[in-house]
This record gives structure tokens, sequence and C-alpha cells, in this order.
């Protein structure tokens, strides 16, 4: 029984810090962005601009709820709610320290850890996509759809090589348990001898969260706003709060497979954690500043016939490095 | 601990729901989804007799099964989308260029 | 880990086969248009190089891939059937359906399905092969895709494919839920052992094989997708899969139930015999009200299914011996008669119809003769193959007591008389119309398979011993196991 | 204790994502049905202990495969609110027959289960430490079934060929 109350209460703790994270995150965006184009971002509520999450949050909540005329409501529900669970379920089995010792027992830092631990990561993330592809298919609108079905296109086909780089991986970790994989690192991070497989790993994260410069699924010129264009209030901050908290769950990944999880000197390691998963959040927002967006055709053509053989060629040599050189 | 034959009546129930799905349902895709009830109630039989006798056989018997679904799902609505994009309605009774 | 020993000699057609598939997708990335003929020859070396290691292979027993698939006589004989439907396919199929790499690939790769189906004896290779076996057959099904009727038969072939395999898998797991063993040896030590979890699991599992099985050999009530595929494929397909589905359904069945279950023998003949003979009775009748002749065929088939399935039902080294005979028998004179209504109709099968063969012994004296031959054998006329094949089944059916059996093969072969000869009248009634509905000229490769389907129900007609001699030492094989 | 009530949830779900594949109006409705079936019979792989195959089903099932049919439904069933109605005196003999037969099928496959009394003593054995996990399971794949692994090669080939051709414009390959 302990150890269900044990999980109840660090499953609520999560869900508050990545809540907060994301206020943090949307804040922090517009500021970072607003440096980048020589403008102030905002800066009138609070200290610095910096109740302005606040703010924000306060207006999607009290904005008015609609539900288009003929679309299917059960299923328009639904569809922003799938995304929010989908992202904040995923991050359960993330390591982000080692394990406590409290009151007598010894306290993983995360929720859950099946020993297909990152196997059930890329299971839970795959269902978010229903998420997109029902919000747009329920609106009963053009837009919608043809933005739902591009942006599931574009995260099904950026799966499979985000599945591939992280092969490399698990072969050298030899497992596929996050805790097992963090403290593989603990002479020399992955990043080093998995390069290749890092690189190709951050360009599908930053696909399968569908932010610039793989943001088509929003593209305004010729969807409007994607598959959340009929939504508005509490349903369209949640598909918000799905993608944050996505780019933070896609971060912490990174950080765990590739940059040693939570291993570092001197600072405590949930530090550690929190920095490496901040540098990447900082990047993506950077990305953002700079980068035009893709045309559809080619964003598809560079994932199946660039990233998927490169990443598939790089699990292959790093299987023979495995079994045959480094015997 | 629930008794194994549990699992097992749970799946040929799943498994004769599926049958009536595709032998009541007229739009194909809704008989494909049956037919997929079926397969996954086969796999939910496989992986408890698996248990059953501690023995790998049924779960590798239920990869093979999953991905041959994976391509057969991807080559049955292939077709399907081949013979209804020119058509209003998706109903199977209204196949009827041959006589039959 | 202990890497089980692969033992290439034992799926060496398989390899070949598959080998040709590669090459052809290969080439097809540098062709100008990538549809022609040039590929199309490409997979008829590739066929003709897996029937010439057949005898190569003949001398010994190989056991591949740890004890999962075996080259014996049997597996042997069944690929030869095969293999000569799949030369079918592609010596047909110049014409009707403009063959590019995927054609050559998937026909290729449909004949790899069903030549594993024959030969494995494990229970997960056995459900691959019927798998490799159905899904390229879904794709050719719906080849033609200009025209509705064959879209419609894609679609019907799948769903009811993919249902049947359903069906077929749930058996499967009741088979492994019985003993807890996957290769059919093991199964059948474990119930002779009386070493089952369960009695009825077995029961289960053999009716719901033999069901799944019953819908790819077309057999009554499990038939009624057959005359809308058969009609609807392209023809070369629809010779390809009439008698190569057929002969692996077979081979499967006869290894899953005569050898793994042949203690199960009480519980899964009656049903057998059963369909055998609602099969018999239907498929003939059914058969008489036809005006299209590839409808026609199409019953004729699954009336011809039934006699097949009775010299399983036989349960005796004779039953599998005269089957055997039968799928050869029954691949001759079937591809011979689709391979002379492909070569009749040109790309879109104008008159298909039966009653435009009329007078067609006057104008292409040659396809009508030939056409003549196949449904007079296919009528079990002496001294045509068609005959000896039935008279083996019909031999293997009383010896094993089963008189009921034999009444329904003689009451079924006197009613398909009259649906057989018709064509055969017609087409030597004096037509008063100048204008053939047919196409003037057909492909030579036509005319090369009506020629050696011809020669094979002539000669195995009035030799069959050529074939019964090898066939009785494939029986011991399977026996031998 | 936990695993019985999980079981009994867990079955509950899956009959009901199963009836309302059978029973939905509209695809998309049976679709999510579907979906919620295959996550309850991954709750119930993870109960006997088939952890790898439970994230398979999800991630392989529930995520590729579904999607795939929620693509093809939302766009054949673009317009068409709901599906016309399905003919039901015209039917009602085919529900019959079709129910019928469902309900022989399950009866007989139960009855069978039923009998089998042994299978809630067996069922205690502790399932052998390695039961299950991945490299258990990779290596019976990789020795013991290898043949129809390669084959499942051909499959997925026949399924990239096929696609490709049925998927090609129409006008693309014939002049």
């Amino acid at each position: 029984m302990a150890a269900v109350i044990i999980i109840v209460i660090k499953g609520l703790i999560l869900a508050v810090l990545l809540l907060t994270a994301f206020g943090v995150l949307t804040l922090t965006e517009r500021k970072v962005l607003g440096r980048f184009q020589f403008r102030p971002g905002p800066n009138r509520v609070g200290p610095g601009g910096s109740f302005q999450f606040l703010a924000d949050g306060l207006k999607l909540m009290l904005k008015e709820e609609i539900i288009p005329n003929g679309a299917d409501r059960f299923v328009f529900l639904l569809a922003p709610t799938i995304s929010l669970v989908a992202a904040l379920f995923a991050f359960a089995v993330i390591p982000w320290g080692p394990p406590i010792h409290l009151f007598g027992q010894t306290i993983p830092m995360e929720i859950g850890g099946p020993n297909v631990g990152i196997l059930f990561l890329f299971a839970i993330t795959s269902l978010g996509v229903y998420g997109l592809i029902l919000g747009g298919w329920s609106s009963q609108n053009k837009y919608s759809l043809l933005g739902g079905l591009r942006s599931s296109a574009q995260i099904i086909s950026y799966e499979l090589a985000m599945g591939l780089s992280v092969v490399g991986v698990l072969i050298a970790a030899g497992s596929a348990d996050l805790n097992n994989i963090v403290s593989a690192q603990t002479n020399l991070w992955f990043i080093v001898p998995q390069i290749i497989g890092f690189l190709i790993y951050v360009v599908c994260m930053v696909a399968e969260t569908n932010r610039a410069p793989f943001d088509l699924p929003e593209a305004e010129n010729e969807l409007v706003a994607g598959y959340h264009t009929e939504y508005t209030g509490m349903k369209f901050a949640m598909f918000f709060m799905a993608e944050y908290i996505n780019m933070v769950t896609v971060s912490s990944l990174a950080t765990t497979l590739f940059l040693g999880g939570w291993h570092g000197p001197w600072l405590p390691p949930e530090i550690w954690f929190i920095i490496k998963v901040a540098a990447f959040m900082f990047f993506f927002i950077w990305l953002r500043a700079t980068l035009p967006r893709l045309r559809y055709d080619r964003l598809m053509a560079f994932g199946w016939k660039v990233l998927l053989p490169v990443a598939l060629a790089n699990a292959l040599a790093t299987a023979v490095w495995v079994s045959v050189v480094a015997r | 601990m629930v008794p194994l034959s549990y699992y097992l009546i749970l799946s040929a129930l799943l498994f004769s729901i599926g049958t009536v799905g595709v032998l009541v349902r007229r739009n194909p895709l809704q008989m494909f989804m049956s037919i997929e009830l079926m397969w996954n109630a086969v796999n939910l039989s496989f992986i408890t007799f698996a248990r059953q006798y501690t023995n790998m056989a049924g779960h590798v018997f239920v990869f093979l099964v999953i991905t041959v679904a994976a391509a057969e799902v991807a080559i049955g609505l292939a077709i399907i989308v081949v013979v209804f994009r020119t058509r209003e309605h998706a109903d199977v009774d209204e196949l009827n260029a041959m006589k039959g | 880990m202990n890497f089980p020993v692969i033992n290439p000699l034992s799926v060496l057609p398989e390899i070949i086969l598959l080998a040709t598939s590669i090459v052809a997708l290969f080439i097809a990335l540098f062709l100008p248009d990538r549809r022609g003929h040039q590929l199309n020859y490409l997979g008829l070396v590739g066929v003709l190089a897996a029937i010439a290691v057949l005898p190569m292979l003949w001398a010994k027993v190989e056991v591949g891939f740890g004890g999962a698939i075996v080259s014996d006589h049997f597996a042997l004989a069944m690929d030869a059937a095969i293999l000569v439907s799949a030369l079918a396919a592609f010596l047909l199929g110049l014409r009707e359906v403009e063959p590019g790499a995927d054609y050559v690939a998937l026909v290729l790769w449909a004949a790899l399905g069903m030549m594993v189906l024959t030969s494995a004896v494990e229970l997960l290779s056995i459900f691959l092969g019927l798998e490799v076996l159905s899904l390229p057959l879904y794709v050719l099904a719906g080849f033609r895709r200009d025209r509705t009727t064959s879209k419609e038969a894609a679609m019907k072939y799948l769903l009811m494919g993919a249902f049947s395999s359903g069906i077929f898998l749930y058996g499967l797991a009741f088979l492994y839920g019985a003993t807890g063993k996957v290769s059919l040896a093991s199964i059948q030590a474990a119930i002779l052992q009386n070493f089952t979890s369960h009695p009825l699991f077995l029961e289960i599992g053999a009716g719901l094989v033999a069901v799944g099985l019953a819908f790819k050999l077309a057999l009554v009530p499990f038939h009624q997708w057959v005359p809308d595929v058969y009609e609807g494929s392209p023809t070369p397909v629809t010779a390809f899969m009439s008698v190569g589905t057929k002969a692996a359904a077979f081979g499967a069945l006869v290894r899953i139930l005569t050898v793994a279950l042949p203690a199960g023998i009480v519980h899964w003949q009656p049903l057998i015999a059963f369909l055998a003979v609602l099969t018999l009775l239907f498929g003939n009748l059914a058969a008489l009200r036809q005006t299209n002749m590839k409808r026609m065929l199409a019953y004729s088939g699954i009336a011809q299914a039934g006699y097949l399935v009775v010299a399983i039902a036989a349960n005796s080294q004779m039953g599998v011996g005269a089957g055997m005979f039968y799928v050869v028998a029954y691949a001759f004179m079937n591809i011979g008669a689709f391979a002379v209504v492909a070569a009749l109709s040109g790309q879109n099968e104008e008159g298909a119809e039966i009653a435009s063969y009329r007078g067609l012994a006057y104008r292409r004296p040659w396809l009508a003769v030939s056409m003549t031959v196949f449904l007079l054998a296919l009528a079990s006329i002496p001294p045509l193959v068609g005959f000896p094949g039935k008279f083996y089944i019909l031999r293997a059916a009383v010896s094993s007591g089963g008189v009921l059996l034999a009444i329904a093969i003689v009451v079924g072969t006197m009613i398909s008389l009259y649906y057989y000869l018709r064509p055969v009248l017609l087409m030597f009634t004096h037509s008063e119309e100048t204008e053939s509905p047919f196409p003037a000229t057909a492909h030579w490769t036509a005319h090369v398979t009506v020629g050696v389907m011809l020669a094979g129900t002539l000669v195995l007609g009035i030799l069959p011993g050529l074939l019964t001699g090898p066939l009785q030492n494939a029986v011991h094989a399977i026996y031998g196991l | 204790m936990v695993s019985t009530v999980v079981f009994w949830l867990a079955a509950a779900v899956a009959i009901v994502g199963a009836g309302g594949v059978l029973l939905a109006k509209h695809p998309v409705h049976s679709a999510l049905s579907l979906v919620l079936n295959l996550a309850a019979l991954g709750v119930l792989f993870l109960l006997l202990h088939a952890e790898f195959l439970a994230v398979v089903e999800i991630l392989v099932y529930a995520g590729a495969v579904m999607v795939l049919f929620l693509f093809v439904v939302t766009l054949l069933m673009a317009g068409t609110k709901t599906p016309r109605d399905e003919g039901r005196f015209r039917l009602a003999y085919q529900y019959l027959l079709a129910g019928l037969f469902g309900l022989i099928l399950f009866v007989l496959v139960a009855h069978a289960l039923v009998g089998a009394d042994w299978m809630s003593s067996l069922a205690a054995t502790n399932a052998g430490g390695s039961f299950g996990s991945i490299a258990a399971f990779g290596t019976a794949l990789f020795t013991k079934y290898l043949l129809p692994f390669e084959l499942t090669a051909v499959v997925l080939l026949v399924a990239v060929i096929g696609v490709i051709f049925l998927g090609r414009e129409h006008g693309a390959t014939r002049k």
C-alpha cells in the first residue's frame, strides 16, 4: 500500500512541477524571443512582465468555450484531454535524480520504472497523436482536418527515425531501463560515441513536438492554425500545455540518453538535470527565432530519405562495434 | 490471483464479438476493425498459454502476429481507399459490379 | 545462445525466388518506364531456376532452421505444382496486366509463401507462410486498378482472407495451448504420450485450423468470396491463385491434420468429410447456371477442391498420395483452361461469356481443341489426367470405408459433365457471326502455356505411373517424420 | 489482490471497447473503442508477465496501426456526418444469424475452458526469473524462431511494394 501512496505523491509533485514549468516556459519564450528580435517582450504585468503567464492563464480560463456547430462533441472534448494526459504520463519513467532515502525507504526518482522504460515512453508519446488527429477531425473544418493529418503524419514519420536513433544508445548501454542507461554514462556521456544518434535525435525531437522549423501543422498561411483552429479557452490551453510539456519530456529524454542524465560534478544531481533540460529549452526557442519553416514535402523527404537511413546505419554500426570490436 | 482460464474466456468472448462484427457490419473499415479485434483476442490467448507453460514461443508468436497485422492493415487500407476513393458511401453491399 | 543450423539447402527454391524478386526490384530502378516485358522474363527465369533445383534436392531430406522447415519429397512435389502455377502467372501476364517489377515481385513472394506453407513443420512458420502467401495475392487480385471488378475482388479477398487468417490463428493458439509446443512433431509426441492439458483444446484447435484453411481451399460454406474474386482478378492471377493456394492449403492441412494430429482423427474427420460432401454437391450444382467462363471455372474449382478434401478425409497414406496426384493434375487442367481464357481475351477480358465461345473451333481451332481437352480432363474423361486423379481418390475413399464420400464423388462428377460439356458443344457449333468477339492474336507466351499444360494433361493421363512412383516416396516421407 | 482488481477492470474495459467496435455507428467511434480495447489488452499482458509485448501492443497497434485507420476513416468519411442507416430490416436475419453464430462459437470455446480446472491450480506457478524479459524474448526470436522472423521481412516488403503500387496515382501507370 505504501508503494501506491508514494507513487501517487510523486505523480502529484511531478504534475505540479510540469505545469509550473509550462507557465515559466511560456514567459521565458516570450522574453527570450523578444531579445532575439530587439524588442522588450511582455513587460507590463508584474515586475519586468514576470506575472504575464498568470494573466495569460487567467485569460484562457475565463474565455468562452465554443464548440463548433456540427462537431462531434465527445471527440472534440476528448482530443485535448488525450494530448495533455499523454504528455503528462510520458514523463513518468524519466529518472531525474538518483534514488533518495526517506523514512527508511529507497525511493527512485521516477514514478514507474518498468524494465522496458524507454519503450513505454515511446508508446505513450505515440498515443499523443490521437489528440491532434481527433481534434482536427472533430472540428468539422477542412483546415483543421488537414492540419491534424499533416501533423500526425509528420509525427509518425519522425518517430521511426527517433526510435532508431536511440537504438544505438540501447545497444551501447545493453539495457532499455533508463536508470541503467544513466548509470552506464558515469564515465563517458553517450553524446561522444553516439554523436550521430544524438544529432538525429535532436532533429527528430524538434519535429516530434511540432516546433519551428517543423511547425507545419500550424502554418497560418495555408492551414489557418492547424488542428486547433476551432479550439478556444481551456481546451486550447490543454493543447498548448501538451506541446510545452512534450518539449520538456523530449529534452529530458535527450538528457537521460545522451548527456549523462543527472550526472555532474559539485552541484546536486537534480540541479544538473534541470540545467541540462533548460539548455535544450533555450535551444528550442533559439531555433524558433532563427529558422524559417520547411516545406511539407521537403520535411517528409528529409525524414524518410535522410534521417531514417542514417539512423539505421548508425544502429548497425553500433551493433557491429559492440559485438565485434568492443568484445 | 485470477485463474488463467478467465483470461482465455475473456479472449474467447472478444473473439466472438469480433466475429459477429465481421458478419454484421457493412462498412469495410468497421469489418476490418472487427478482424483486428479477433486477431488481438488471439494474442491474449497466446500470451496466456505462454504464461501457463512459461514458454516464450507464445510471446514470439504474438510479436509476429502484430508485425503481420501492421502489414496487413497497410495493404488493406490501401485497397479500401482505392475502392472507395470515388464513392460516396463505404458499404460492401454496394459492391455489385459482379453478380454474386 | 545456440544459433540453429540454418542449412540453406532446405530453403533453396525459396531463396532463389526471393533473390530474383530483389534483383527485379533493383533493376526496375534503372529502367526508363518501369513497365515492360524484360522483368517478366526475369521472373520466369527465376521460377525455372527454382524448378531446376527441385530434382537436385530430391535425393535427400533437408531439415533447416533448427527443425522449423523440412524439404522432403512431399514439400518438393507440392513446390513443383506451385512453381508451375507461378510460371503461368508470368507467361500469361504479359498481355493483361502490363507487368512491372511490382507484379514480378508479388507473384514470386506469393509463391514463396505457398512453398513455405507446404514445407514448414512448426506453427509459427506455418502462420507466416500463410501470410506471405495471402498478402501479395490481395494486391494481385486488385492489380487492374482501372477495372471496378478487380478492385472489388481485391477488397472481398482481403476481408475474407484476413477473417479466415484470424480463425486459423485462433486454431493455432489452441494447438499451442493444448501442449505448450509449436513444432508439429512435438505436438504429435505430446499427444501420443497423453500429455495434453485438455483434450477439448485439440479438437477446437483442429476444427478452427480446418475452417481457416477451408476458406483458402474454397470449401462450401466458406466459398462465397471465390466466384467474385476469381472473376474480378486478372486472369493470370486467377490461374495462379486457384492452383497455388489450393496446393499450399492442401499441404498445410495434410501436415497439420494427418501428421501432427492423427490421434484426433475421430474428431476432425467427420468435419472434413462433411465439408467435402457439401462442397462437391454445391460446387457442381452452382456451376450449372453460370454464363461467365471465369465464374464457371471458379465454381468448378470449388468442386475440385471438394475432391481434394475427400483425399484428406480418407486419412490414409493412399489418400494423401491420391490428393498429391490430384493437385498436380489440377494444376495442368485448370491452368490450361485459364490459359485459353487468357489467350482469347485481350486487355479487358472481352468475351469471357460462355456464349461467345460459339463456333470457336472454326475460327481458332488450336485453342478450341485445347480448351476441349482441358474441360474433358476436368470432367475426368479418360485418357486425360483428371481420370486417374479422380480414380485414385475414389479408391482411397472406398478403402478407408468412406462409401458415402465415394457416392458423393460419383454424383458430383455426373453433374459436372453437363457444364463441362456445354462449352465444348458450343465451340463446335457453327456460328453465323463472322465477327469474332475475341481480339485477333494472343501473345506467344499464352500459346506456350497452353501447349505445356496440354502436354502435361495428355502424358500424365496416359502414363500416370510416371508420377505415382515418386509420389509414393513422398507419402512415405511425411509419415516417416 | 491488486492484480485481481486490475484484471476485472481491464477485462471490463476490454469488453466495453469490443462492444463499441461492434455497435458504434460512426467508424471513428469504432476505432476509438478499438484503441480502448487495445489499451486494456496491454494491461492484461502486463499482468501475464509480458511487459515487452504490452508495450509493443500499445506502440505498434494503438500508436501506429489504429492511427492509420483513423487517417483513412477521417479522409474517406470527410463530409459524411454519420454513415447512412444500415438497413436494419433488410439485414435483420443477418444480425440474428451472426449473433447466433457468435454465441455458439463462444459457448463452444468457453465450455472447453471452464472445464479446464487445472488452469487455476497451475496459475500460481512462479514465472521463471527471465520469463517475459526482453533478453529471453530476443534470444527466442533470433535463435529458435529465426525462420518466422526472417519471413516477417518478406511480409514487410510485400506491404511496402503493395502499398506503393496501390497508392500511386492512377494515370501514372497506364497510358
